[in-house]
C-alpha cells in the first residue's frame, strides 16, 4: 500500500540511538491455511447466478445479512431464512485512496465504498462503476448493481455498482 | 478463594485434519456449552478466548470471531497461552464479582499451520531462533535425557506412560483418532521412529484440530443454573526461566510452584491422600512423570511406581491426556473439561471410582516452561 | 467478592521510530526500571505477579514473555499474557486490575507490561494479515487478487479508520482543518512528554494540512507514527497502596466490549456496523465502565481524559461516544481550547496515541497517563486537580473497545 | 442444506523481520566476530552469562554495560544431548537422512548452557560429562553460526 503512494511527513524533535546489529526472522504465512465452512453461501452463489440476489435473515432479530453470515452473532445462532433482494442499495461509506499508477507515477484517485444494498442489515465492500468521478461520491448515493456479461455463480457476477440518477443529489448540502 | 462454578462444557471431537472450518468449530464449541447448561446468548456477560496469532496465521486472532465466539457486544479478551491460562482469566473475572457468566473457549487447527515453525518462533530470535538447534522437538529430546540420566529412570518406564494414555484414549469417544490404540504395547512405542532420540513418535501429545469451551460462575450463580456444578477451589500458577540452559530439566519448578500455590489456594494438605484423579497437559510421555513428581505424588525419578491406571491409586489422564489428541490452545481447557467429567460422573467408559478431588493441568513454552494447576471438588 | 485496586505507579521507555540500542526484553526492562523507581519501597521481590501482552506479529516472536521472563524479574512468578491487537495495552490493564481484583492468595501486587517494537518488522504487512485469511474468502468465491488489491487499497487500520473519518464528518460536518487542529494540539502536548515520540513544539494546521492524503481524509501529517516502546502500570491493593506512595489511583471501572468488525466481515460477510463511526462497542464499554464506577455524568465528573486516536476524526468520536462531550460538538471544544493544557476538560495531554503509537503498549499507556495526571506526576501535567480521569482503547477492526476509569478516591459503594 | 464445503485456502504472503540485538549481544557477536567467546557476570551473585544478558535473573541484578565482561575459553562440558532427524526453519519443519546431535555444552567458566550441533561424533561415544571445544567457522560474520558446532577433545 504505502510503496505506491506519496508520502511526505512532518519534521520533529528526533533522538539517535545506538545502532546494533539485526537477526533476520520470517512469518511465512504462505506455509499456512485457512479453512472455512461456505456451504451457507451456496444457494446465494446459485441465485447470483441467475441474477437474482438473495440475503439470509436471522429469524431471532430479523436482521438480513448480505453477504450471507454463517453466525448471526447478537443471537448465537445460525440464520436460516432466505429473503429476496432488490438490485438497489445506497453508499453507506467511502474513503478516498491514493495510488501511484506503477507505470507512469502518476497519482490516481479512487473512491472506495461500502454499500449496503436495500432490505439488507450489513454492509460490504464493493466496487463502483470506475466512471464515476471520485469528487462525486457522497454517503447516501443511491446505487445499482451492474451484472457481469459472463455470470459464473460467484462474487465476480456482480462486477461492480452504478450509480442510480438522482435528482435530490445536488440539493445535498453536506456532500464531501 | 471463594468457590467458581463450572456449569457446562463442550468439545468437539479432535481430528488431525477437521472437515469443519475454523469459524463454523469455534460456533460448536460454544453454542454446544451454552446450550448444555441450557443458557442464552444473553446470559452470557464476559468472553475469554485463547487463540494464538501464529497458531491462526492472522495478527489480533481474536478480531474476527466475535460473533462465533459468543462476545458480540460483550466483555471480551483474548489470553494468549494455553487454554487453561484463559480458564485462569475466567476465573479471575469471576472472582472480581464484575461478571456472573463467563465462557472461555480455546483451540486452534494445527492441521492449518507449520506447528514447529509456530513454536519455533517462541525461542529467543537474538540467539537460538536463527539457526533453530532449540526447538519443541530437541527441548523435548533435552528434557528426556535429563530426567532420565538423573535419576536412572528406564525408558521402559516412559513409554508405558504412552502405552498407558493411548489405551486410555481409546475409550475416549472425542480423542484422537490416532492416538487411540487398545492394543499398543511398550515394544511398539519404543519401536516408533526416532522423534528427538531418546524421545520416539509415539511418546509425543501430536498437535491436531480442536476446539473446546467452558463455562464458569459465581457459587450462587452456578446452582442457580445446575443441581451439579463442579468447583474450582484452588489454581495455581508459574513461569520458570527461559534458556534451557539455566534450568534444571529433570524436575520442572514452575509445576512445583504452581502446585504449592493450587493446594494452598484448596487448603489441601496432603495432596497425595487427598486427590483422586489428574489430567495433566503431558506434551511428551515423559513429562506426566515429572509432573506428578513436581507435584509430591512420588519421590524425584520414582514417578514410574504411581499406580496411575484407572483403576489404580492416583489415576492420571483416564481420557487419555495430551497424548490422546493435543489441538494447541485448547489442550487445557480440555484437561479440565476431563477432570469435570471425572467429577460429576460424566466419564462414560473411562471413569473413575469415587472422585471427590481432581487436579487438572495446562502448559506452554519449551519443557513446560510455564504451568498452570487447578484443583476441582465435585459437588456431592 | 471483589476488592478494590489501585494503580501506584506507572511507567514508560523512550518511544522512537528506531530503539536499536535494545533488543525486546532490553525494552521493557527499561520501561520496569522506570516503573519502580517512582515507588522505592517496592523492589522485584514484592511483585507477586505479572501481566503482558505485545501484538506478536509486529515483531515476528511468539509469547515474547517466556524469552523475557528474567528481564521482567518474573523467574518463578505467576505470568498471564492477554493480547487483543490495537486494544493490547488495554487489555493488559484490565487483566492487571482483575489480578489484583480476583483475590487470588499470594497476588496482591501485579506488574502489568504493554510493548511494542515495530521497528523489527513491517507494521503494513503485520496489521494486513489480520485479513489475509478472510480476502482468500472472496478470492474463492470468484473475485481476483487484482480486484481484491484494488478493493482494499485503502488497506489496514487507516483503510477502516478513513471510513470511520468520512462518516463522522458527514455527521458532524467538520472540515479538515478541524482534524488538523486536534493533530497540532496532540503534537505539542507530545513536546512537553518526555517519552513521547512526534514532538513537533512548532506545529500549525497549516503545516498538517499541506501534507498529501494518505486516503482521503486522512493526510500523512495526520496520523499516528509507528513506534518502538514499552510500558508498565504497577496494580495493587487498597491496603497496599497507601504505604507505597502518597496519591494511590484507585480503578473504579474497566470494561472491554467487542462488536462485530467493521468494514470486512467475518467469512466473506460484510459487517453490521452500517455506520463505522456509530460505535456501539464503544459506547456499551463507557456505558459499563461507568456504571460500576458510579458515574451518571461523565462530562461534569470527569476531569481528564486519554483517549485512544491514532487518528484525529477518532479522538473527536470518542470522547463524544464516551459521553464527555454531546454528538457533533467535540469539534467546537477543540477550538475553543476547552480540551487544552489548561482547558475544563484537558484530553490527551501527553501526545496520545496521535504522537506516540507503540501498539501493544499504546492502550496502557492511556490508564497510565491518565494515572499519573491523578497523581501529579504526570511530564505535561495539567494545572488543574484531576479527581476522575479514563483511560480508553481500541483495537481491531474498529470493533475492540477497553475502558478504565480511575479516580483519587476509592468507590465505596461499590456493588 | 446439502454437503458440507469446506475450503482450505493458503495464506498469500509473508512478513519479514529484524530483530535488534541490543548492545550487550552486539558487542558478544563483534567478538564471535574475531573468534573470542565472552560473557558477563552478575555483580551479585557472581554466576557468568554465556551470550550475555543485561539482567541477573537469579537476584534481578542489573549488570551494568560498562563492565562485568568476562572472557571465556573456547571449552567446555557436555551436560545433555539430543539426536534428531527433525529440521526446523522459519518456513516449515522437515525429515532430513542424516540426524543432527545437538549438545548442551556448558562453557568452562560460565554458569550456563549454550546448544549446538556435536561434530564427528557417533551416537555411541557420547557421554555426559565430556570435554569439547568450539569449532569455528572459517568465516565468520558476527552471528550464531560462528560456531560451527563443538568437537570432542
Amino acid at each position: 500500500m504505502s510503496k505506491r503512494t506519496q508520502r511526505k511527513s512532518l519534521d520533529y524533535v528526533k533522538k539517535d540511538y545506538v545502532k546494533t546489529r539485526t537477526m533476520p526472522g520470517n512469518w511465512y504465512l504462505s506455509s499456512y491455511t485457512y479453512k472455512f465452512n461456505l456451504t451457507h453461501m451456496q444457494p446465494f452463489l446459485k441465485k447470483l447466478k441467475e441474477k437474482k440476489l438473495v440475503g439470509l435473515k436471522c429469524p431471532g432479530c430479523n436482521r438480513v445479512f448480505f453477504p450471507p453470515r454463517l453466525v448471526c452473532g447478537q443471537c448465537l445462532i445460525k440464520p436460516n431464512q432466505w429473503v429476496d433482494l432488490r438490485e438497489t442499495g445506497e453508499v453507506a461509506s467511502f474513503t478516498i485512496a491514493y495510488l501511484k499508477d506503477p507505470g507512469t507515477g502518476k497519482v490516481q484517485e479512487k473512491p472506495m465504498v461500502l454499500i449496503r444494498q436495500d432490505g439488507a442489515d450489513t454492509v460490504y465492500m464493493v466496487e463502483l462503476n470506475p466512471e464515476v468521478d471520485y469528487k462525486d461520491t457522497y454517503i447516501g448515493m443511491p446505487v445499482k448493481v451492474h451484472w457481469s456479461e459472463d455470470l459464473k455463480g460467484s462474487l465476480a457476477d456482480i462486477e461492480y455498482y452504478d450509480l442510480v440518477e438522482d435528482n435530490a443529489r445536488d440539493l445535498d448540502l453536506h456532500k464531501e | 478463594m471463594e468457590k467458581v462454578g463450572i456449569v457446562g462444557y463442550n468439545q468437539v471431537k479432535l481430528y488431525s485434519d477437521a472437515n469443519y472450518g475454523r469459524y463454523e468449530m469455534i460456533f460448536e464449541a460454544v453454542r454446544g456449552a451454552i446450550d448444555k447448561a441450557g443458557l442464552k446468548k444473553k446470559d452470557i456477560t464476559t468472553v475469554v478466548s485463547c487463540t494464538n496469532d501464529y497458531y491462526d496465521g492472522r495478527t489480533i486472532s481474536n478480531c474476527f470471531t466475535v460473533d462465533v465466539g459468543g462476545s458480540y457486544l460483550t466483555d471480551e479478551s483474548k489470553v494468549e497461552m494455553d487454554g487453561a491460562h484463559a480458564v485462569l482469566y475466567g476465573l479471575m473475572r469471576v472472582l472480581s464479582g464484575n461478571h456472573k457468566l463467563a465462557v472461555v473457549w480455546g483451540g486452534s487447527m494445527a492441521s492449518c499451520f507449520p506447528y514447529h515453525s509456530a513454536r519455533l518462533y517462541e525461542t529467543d530470535p537474538t540467539w537460538e531462533r536463527p539457526l533453530a538447534y532449540v526447538n519443541d522437538i530437541t527441548s523435548a529430546g533435552f528434557q528426556m535425557r535429563a530426567y532420565m540420566e538423573k535419576y536412572g529412570v528406564s525408558v521402559d518406564d516412559i513409554a508405558k506412560v504412552s502405552v498407558k494414555n493411548r489405551k486410555n484414549a481409546a475409550k475416549n469417544p472425542l480423542a484422537l483418532e490416532e492416538a487411540q490404540n487398545a492394543n499398543i504395547t511398550v515394544k511398539d512405542i519404543l519401536e516408533s521412529e526416532i522423534y528427538a532420540d531418546p524421545v520416539t513418535e509415539l511418546m509425543v501429545a501430536q498437535p491436531c484440530d480442536g476446539i473446546a469451551a467452558l463455562l464458569l460462575a459465581p457459587e450462587k450463580q452456578a446452582l442457580k443454573i445446575t443441581d451439579n456444578p463442579v468447583w474450582i477451589t484452588g489454581v495455581g500458577y508459574s513461569q520458570d526461566t527461559y534458556y534451557l540452559g539455566d534450568r534444571d530439566l529433570s524436575t520442572c519448578k514452575s509445576m512445583e510452584n504452581a502446585g504449592k500455590m493450587a493446594f494452598k489456594t484448596a487448603g489441601i494438605k496432603n495432596p497425595k491422600e487427598e486427590i483422586d484423579v489428574a489430567e495433566f497437559f503431558e506434551a511428551y510421555a515423559h513429562e506426566e512423570l515429572i509432573f506428578a513428581e513436581a507435584l509430591g505424588f512420588a519421590d524425584k525419578g520414582k514417578g514410574a511406581s504411581i499406580e496411575s491406571e484407572i483403576n489404580g491409586n492416583l489415576p492420571i489422564n483416564p481420557s487419555g491426556g495430551a497424548i490422546g489428541g493435543n489441538p494447541p490452545c485448547a489442550t487445557g481447557i480440555i484437561r479440565i473439561i476431563e477432570a469435570a467429567k471425572q467429577l460429576t460422573g460424566e466419564a462414560n467408559g473411562y471413569q473413575v471410582k469415587g472422585v471427590k478431588k481432581a487436579i487438572a493441568s495446562g502448559q506452554i513454552g519449551m519443557c513446560a516452561q510455564n504451568n498452570i494447576l487447578y484443583v476441582l471438588e465435585g459437588s456431592n | 467478592m471483589g476488592r478494590q485496586v489501585a494503580i501506584v505507579s506507572a511507567g514508560f521507555t523512550e518511544h522512537a521510530s528506531k530503539r536499536s540500542d535494545v533488543n525486546m526484553p532490553e525494552l521493557i526492562s527499561e520501561a520496569i526500571e522506570d516503573c519502580l523507581k517512582k515507588v522505592p519501597s517496592i523492589s522485584f521481590e514484592d511483585i507477586d505477579a505479572y501481566v503482558n501482552g505485545n501484538m506478536p506479529a509486529f515483531e515476528g516472536a511468539n509469547i515474547p514473555e517466556l524469552w523475557m521472563t528474567d528481564w521482567m524479574g518474573a523467574r518463578n512468578k505467576p505470568l498471564m499474557r492477554v493480547t487483543t491487537g490495537g486494544t493490547t495495552g488495554g487489555t493488559v490493564a484490565i487483566a492487571g486490575y482483575y489480578s489484583v481484583a480476583a483475590g487470588l492468595p499470594g497476588i496482591d501486587t501485579v506488574l502489568a507490561i504493554g510493548f511494542e517494537q515495530q521497528s523489527q518488522g513491517n507494521t503494513a504487512t503485520g496489521l494486513a494479515s489480520v485479513a489475509y485469511g478472510e480476502i482468500t474468502v472472496y478470492n474463492t468465491l470468484g473475485i481476483t487478487y487484482e480486484r481484491l488489491t484494488r478493493i482494499l487499497s485503502a488497506g489496514a487500520a487507516i483503510g477502516v479508520a478513513s471510513y470511520q473519518a468520512t462518516n463522522y464528518m458527514h455527521k458532524s460536518k467538520i472540515t479538515e482543518e478541524d482534524l488538523a487542529r486536534v493533530v497540532v494540539q496532540n503534537r505539542r502536548n507530545a513536546a512537553k512528554t518526555w517519552w513521547a515520540h512526534l514532538k513537533m513544539p512548532d506545529l500549525t494546521i497549516e503545516q498538517v494540512l499541506d501534507t498529501p492524503y494518505i486516503s482521503y481524509p486522512l493526510r500523512y501529517g495526520m496520523v499516528c507514527p509507528a513506534s518502538d516502546g514499552a510500558c508498565a502500570v504497577l496494580f495493587t491493593t487498597e491496603e497496599k497502596a497507601k504505604n507505597m506512595c502518597d496519591i494511590p489511583v484507585y480503578v473504579n471501572g474497566v470494561s472491554s466490549i467487542a462488536h462485530e468488525t467493521a468494514v470486512l466481515g467475518y467469512n466473506c460477510s460484510g459487517s453490521g456496523q452500517i455506520d463505522p463511526s456509530e460505535q456501539l462497542g464503544a459506547m456499551k464499554s463507557a456505558e459499563l465502565a461507568y456504571g460500576q464506577a458510579g458515574i451518571s455524568f461523565p462530562r461534569k465528573e470527569i476531569d481528564y481524559a486519554e483517549v485512544y486516536s491514532p487518528f484525529p476524526n477518532q479522538e473527536l468520536m470518542w470522547v463524544e461516544k464516551l459521553g464527555l462531550f454531546e454528538e457533533t460538538t467535540a469539534p467546537q471544544m477543540y477550538e475553543n481550547g476547552v480540551t487544552s493544557l489548561k482547558g475544563e476538560l484537558p484530553i490527551c495531554c501527553s501526545g496520545g496515541v496521535n504522537s506516540t503509537n507503540a501498539i501493544g503498549a499504546s492502550a496502557l499507556e492511556r490508564p497510565a497517563e491518565a494515572a499519573l495526571q491523578i497523581m501529579g506526576k504526570a511530564s505535561n501535567q495539567v494545572p488543574k486537580t484531576v479527581h476522575t480521569a479514563i483511560g480508553h482503547g481500541w483495537g481491531g477492526s474498529l470493533n475492540l473497545c477497553t475502558m478504565m476509569v480511575m479516580s483519587d478516591e476509592p468507590q465505596r459503594k461499590w456493588r | 442444506m446439502s454437503e458440507k464445503i469446506i475450503v482450505a485456502n493458503k495464506g498469500p504472503v509473508r512478513a519479514e523481520f529484524a530483530f535488534w540485538v541490543g548492545q550487550y549481544m552486539d558487542k558478544f557477536y563483534d567478538a564471535l566476530e574475531n573468534k573470542e567467546l565472552i560473557g558477563n557476570k552478575c555483580p551479585k551473585c557472581g554466576d557468568v552469562f554465556v551470550p550475555p544478558r543485561k539482567i541477573c535473573g537469579k537476584c534481578n541484578e542489573k549488570i551494568a554495560f560498562d563492565k562485568n565482561w568476562v572472557a571465556l575459553p573456547n571449552t567446555g562440558t557436555l551436560q545433555n544431548y539430543t539426536i534428531t532427524h527433525y529440521k526446523v526453519n522459519d518456513r516449515s519443519s522437515r525429515k532430513v537422512k542424516k540426524p543432527q546431535i545437538l549438545g548442551m555444552v556448558q562453557i568452562e567458566g560460565s554458569n550456563t548452557a549454550i546448544i549446538y550441533r556435536l561434530l564427528n561424533i557417533v551416537p555411541e561415544e557420547l557421554r555426559i560429562g565430556m570435554k569439547f571445544k568450539i569449532e569455528w567457522g572459517e568465516k565468520t560474520k558476527g552471528d550464531p553460526s560462528d560456531i560451527k558446532g563443538f568437537v570432542k577433545i
